[in-house]
């Protein structure tokens, strides 16, 4: 099911540079929710009138949150807004990490599902911590940023063996979340992962190279964010039940996919 | 239960209400039935099909702009089989009317879809040529009346369903594109497609959808399509599917004074999904608080 | 002092910026001289002027739209006696270029204007082909190729100054109407005047504008007027004037990237009389940041 | 001088069904204003792009008040306005009501100016209360409202004889203004006048009946508020100095008018 609700915001803070989180309290989305699914966020301004498409970041209860980086006129309006105030939101959408589908999945080729390795890139980090709070395996999550603002870390230290990339070196391995987990000889059964496309490149050939599955998180701008415009189709390697071509929609079929079976 | 009646009826078809929505952005109504119940839509218009499946343009395939949008999808579509078998039976299970929007890239592909949903059990079908993002063939017909009269003409004989022809904006004379389609035959026009635009991303110099140029839709492009109804209802007598920019029940209004029969909510369901119910809501409430009591009278009220 | 260097030049003459205003929107700079520092613009833009005074349309002669606006003013003017009297010398106080646009019932009319002009101390003139609003034959020089070339000539053939002609975006092809200009002998082009538009009153059952249909403009519009730039841009070898719905920097070098020289500013004023000002500041400060040394290099960058 | 300034609201109140107040602490749009003058109100919100036009009601040292009708989005938006939030706004915009000219005007015709009559009908009647406050002879004031929701009217008591006038005839004379004025056989030598143009219409009979001037407030819409785009033109008797055609600019040579001087 999904919903559409104008919901309160009850916290509203900063994060790191550029970096905010909300909090909602919603009466039906968040209890609907799973880790890796997204929400339409729409402006209070009437000129923006497509949503903006934002991971979860957390369920709790009634209550969800999204971690985002202000990047254009309508992450900069969300900014700013403040507790009390309400944003029209709809969701949860999209598949998200059905982790029981995808252990019957893995387990069905004869793989294992006991050790999960979480790779989250620059605003890719967030959409990480549900996954890594719900999984009940082993799990290690290696987070990527830019420097020494590693917003949200301390929350995934929490749940999961945290290892820290940056671009600049100032904290943790200097260079990229592969070449992280490489350093730190880190093995897995499955691999999630979430950020920018080079990334998830990267990702996709680091699980070719282990031999594993990975789950990774894609994007694409989006019109309806429900499947009906078919705005944000990525390419798929077989061809799309829904679409008859080799397009799955991202709002849909994904954001989460088989790395396999998209072609990035 | 009100007084008013806002049944329409066009080319002998009776609809209950005179809101469907815009082909394309409202798929074949499955992911929409989610937030809004069919019955209550006068008709559903499905995205554009074609003979066989389209896989339609690269991504970016959509940016905002202000106060609307540009698409560039590419008439992505399924292709008329499993369309037939998935999307069809689908919309029979709503008492709603059932309007297919039907594409191509020759005259040949539009008359073989066309005969192809002879005896699909489907209204309307309406013609689409004017999308602006397919090349091959479908822009010509819709921007020179000679050719939109031969397509008209051709499809007209094959057709068992009454005939819209769908029009672009994208011309110096829409009423002149409406003529040839009469006198190709058609029952109906629908209006407006999308403007042809541009939106460029000035940070990675390049197009911001990546089939360069997009079409236009939205509330910003409501001027334009309410005067197009207007000049067409009085340069044809046809009845008109109006649209372009619809969001609530007083954008309705606009369209059905200035000469439209029906009227197609579109981009608009992308910012509120349940914009068409509150249009037809909206509409029922303008005609009780101003003593109108049959929605017929306000179509083309405006002269 | 910036590094940046934002002069740029059309015709032979230098600008000490791109960014001018929307004839129409800026009276002869008088009022908003008030708000603006007409020494900071690269040149100033008059409303359009025939040789003797014209009363216009009646009232009302605007209406607001989605993100825009529609105008009918009817090209009130006092007529080039008074213009000349007063609003040049007003202007030449300044600093800045003067770009006198041009309006007529008839070409005789364009051209009996533009001898008159001929001798002052004006730096171009824009001949506005364009405008909807007149009934009288302005309209059919702005849609059809071969009088868009005729009156070119026509007024070529008297003008001392170098003529930009400025295009209706009411055309089924822009670029048509810009090849006709060239072979015309146009110096350069300016677009989109005003979409054709229509609003209507639903309680007053009747048009929002008195003259029923109206000239859509400001940044609901501009995805159209980029997406011509750029056709222009690409089908002619004349510099272009680009403009429809600028209101900041980033609107501005959508339109210079997407081929134009100079960039005008309209309907925005009206929202916020110091939009000029600011898109001069932000095109400075977005070559600083991008280290862009001469805007020149912006122009049609994007292919 | 006009001056743009992003004002904060001081006081918003609702006064009666439908018609609302707002205070503004300005820097020097009130300073510089006179009564008759109006402001260009913005948007806060980007599909709408011009001003709205409203009168001055009241000038307060730096404050400055409005008091407006809802009829529309863009004074729907301000009616929701709270106390510390801005609204941009320009202004004084117009001529108002220039009384020194005006004084010499009607003397220099051997007229007298001793005793003013006020109209105010509905919305035109808050721009009258700047004027009867500031008026040293003796004034009468005569407000027609629709019913008994008399706003302003104690406020008018403080300044002026005040004369009431109901469509419904809830309060005072049931009838127009006009017809209110006869009742009570009203005199003066100028009359100054706002309110709908049917009542503008009965104005300039009425003062024609007596041989005094009236000057009355047109309203046209507006995109410039200042003069340059001559979109709110009223027809002149005479040609306009600035148009060279018979079209005075109502927001620029007006809002306030010599009756005799215009066709309405
Ligand atoms: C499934 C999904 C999940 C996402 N989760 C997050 C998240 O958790 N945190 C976060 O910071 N960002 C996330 N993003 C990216 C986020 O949607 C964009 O940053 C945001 O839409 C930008 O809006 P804007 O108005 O600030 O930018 P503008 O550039 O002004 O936006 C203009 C238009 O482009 C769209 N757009 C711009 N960038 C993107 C993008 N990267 N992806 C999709 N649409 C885009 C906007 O939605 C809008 O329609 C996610 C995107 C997707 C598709
Ligand atoms: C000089 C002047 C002074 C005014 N003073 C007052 C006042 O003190 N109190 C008050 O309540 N109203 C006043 N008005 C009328 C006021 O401007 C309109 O009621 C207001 O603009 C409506 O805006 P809206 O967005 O609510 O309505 P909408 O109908 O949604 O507005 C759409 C557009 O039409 C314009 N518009 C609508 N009605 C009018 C109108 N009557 N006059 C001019 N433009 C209009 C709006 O500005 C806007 O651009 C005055 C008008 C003028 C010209
Ligand atoms: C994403 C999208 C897809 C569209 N696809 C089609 C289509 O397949 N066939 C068609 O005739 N029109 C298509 N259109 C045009 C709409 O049906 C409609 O004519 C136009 O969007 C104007 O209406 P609106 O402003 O309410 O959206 C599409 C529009 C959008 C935004
Ligand atoms: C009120 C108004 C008056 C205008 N008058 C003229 C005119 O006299 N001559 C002309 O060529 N264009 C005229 N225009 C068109 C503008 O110059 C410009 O082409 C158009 O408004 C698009 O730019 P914008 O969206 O920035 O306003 C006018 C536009 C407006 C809004
Ligand atoms: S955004 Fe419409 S199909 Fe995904
Ligand atoms: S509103 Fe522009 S001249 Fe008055």
């Amino acid at each position: 099911m999904t919903f559409r609700e104008n919901a309160t915001i009850t916290k509203a803070t900063k994060l790191a540079t550029g970096v905010f989180e909300i909090w909602f309290e919603t009466k039906d989305i968040a209890k609907a929710a799973i880790p890796g699914q997204f929400i339409s966020v729409y402006s209070n301004h009437g000129e923006r009138l497509l949503p903006r498409p934002i991971s979860i970041c957390r369920i709790d209860g009634n209550l969800l949150r999204i971690v985002y980086r202000v990047v254009g006129a309508g992450t900069d309006e969300f900014s700013k807004m403040q507790v009390g105030e309400k944003l029209t939101i709809q969701g949860p959408l999209g598949n998200g990490y059905e982790l029981d589908k995808i252990k019957a999945a893995i387990e069905a080729k004869g793989g294992n599902f006991k050790k999960a390795l979480l790779f989250g890139g620059g605003i890719g980090v967030p959409p990480m911590l549900e996954l890594a709070a719900s999984l009940d395996i082993e799990t290690d999550v290696v987070l990527g940023y830019r420097d020494s603002e590693n917003f949200l870390k301390d929350e995934f230290e929490k749940v999961a063996n945290v290892h820290i990339a940056t671009d600049d070196g100032s904290v943790g391995f200097h260079g990229n979340v592969i070449d992280a987990a490489k350093d730190e000889n880190l093995k897995a059964d499955v691999i999630f992962a979430c950020g920018p496309l080079p990334m998830l490149k990267g990702v996709k050939t680091f699980a070719n190279e282990l031999g594993i599955p990975a789950y990774i998180s894609l994007e694409e701008k989006m019109a309806c964010g429900i499947g009906a415009c078919l705005a944000c189709v990525c390419k798929t390697s077989k061809k799309d039940e829904h679409s008859q071509v080799n397009n799955a929609r991202v709002c849909k079929e994904g954001p989460v996919f088989d790395a396999a079976e998209v072609e990035i | 239960m009100s007084n008013v009646n806002l049944g329409v009826s066009l080319c002998g078809i009776d609809f209950k209400n005179p809101v469907t929505v815009a082909s394309g952005t409202f798929g074949s109504g499955m992911e929409y039935s989610e937030f809004v119940d069919l019955n209550k839509l006068g008709a559903v218009t499905t995205k554009g099909v074609a003979i066989t499946p389209w896989a339609g343009n690269p991504t970016p395939r959509i940016a905002e702009t202000y106060g609307g949008m540009i698409n560039a999808i590419g008439l992505q579509n399924p292709g008329l089989d499993t369309f037939l078998e998935r999307d069809i039976p689908f919309l029979k299970n709503y008492d709603t009317k059932i309007i297919v929007n039907v594409c191509g890239h020759s005259e040949e592909e539009y008359v073989e879809a066309v005969k192809r949903l002879a005896d699909a059990p489907v209204d309307m079908l309406e013609i689409n040529i004017s999308c602006p993002n397919v090349k091959e063939g479908g822009i010509a017909f819709g921007t020179v009346p000679a050719s939109a009269e031969k397509i008209t003409k051709a499809v007209k004989a094959v057709a068992k369903q009454p005939i819209i022809m769908k029009l672009s904006p994208n011309v110096t004379s829409i009423a002149d594109m409406a003529r040839a389609c009469e006198a190709g035959g058609a029952d109906a026009v629908s209006l407006i497609n999308t403007l042809t635009g541009m939106k460029i991303d000035i940070n990675r110099r390049t197009f911001a959808v990546a089939n360069k140029t997009g079409g236009m839709s939205g509330p910003a492009v409501k001027p334009v399509a309410v005067r197009m109804v207007y000049e067409v209802a009085n340069a044809v007598n046809l009845p008109i599917i109006g649209m372009g920019g619809i969001r609530n029940a007083e954008d309705a209004l606009e369209f059905i004074m200035a000469g439209a029969t029906l009227v197609s909510v579109g981009t608009a369901n992308f910012n509120d999904p349940l914009t068409t119910i509150k249009v037809v809501e909206g509409l029922e409430a303008f005609c009780e608080k101003n003593g109108v009591k049959d929605i017929k009278e306000l179509i083309g009220c405006v002269k």
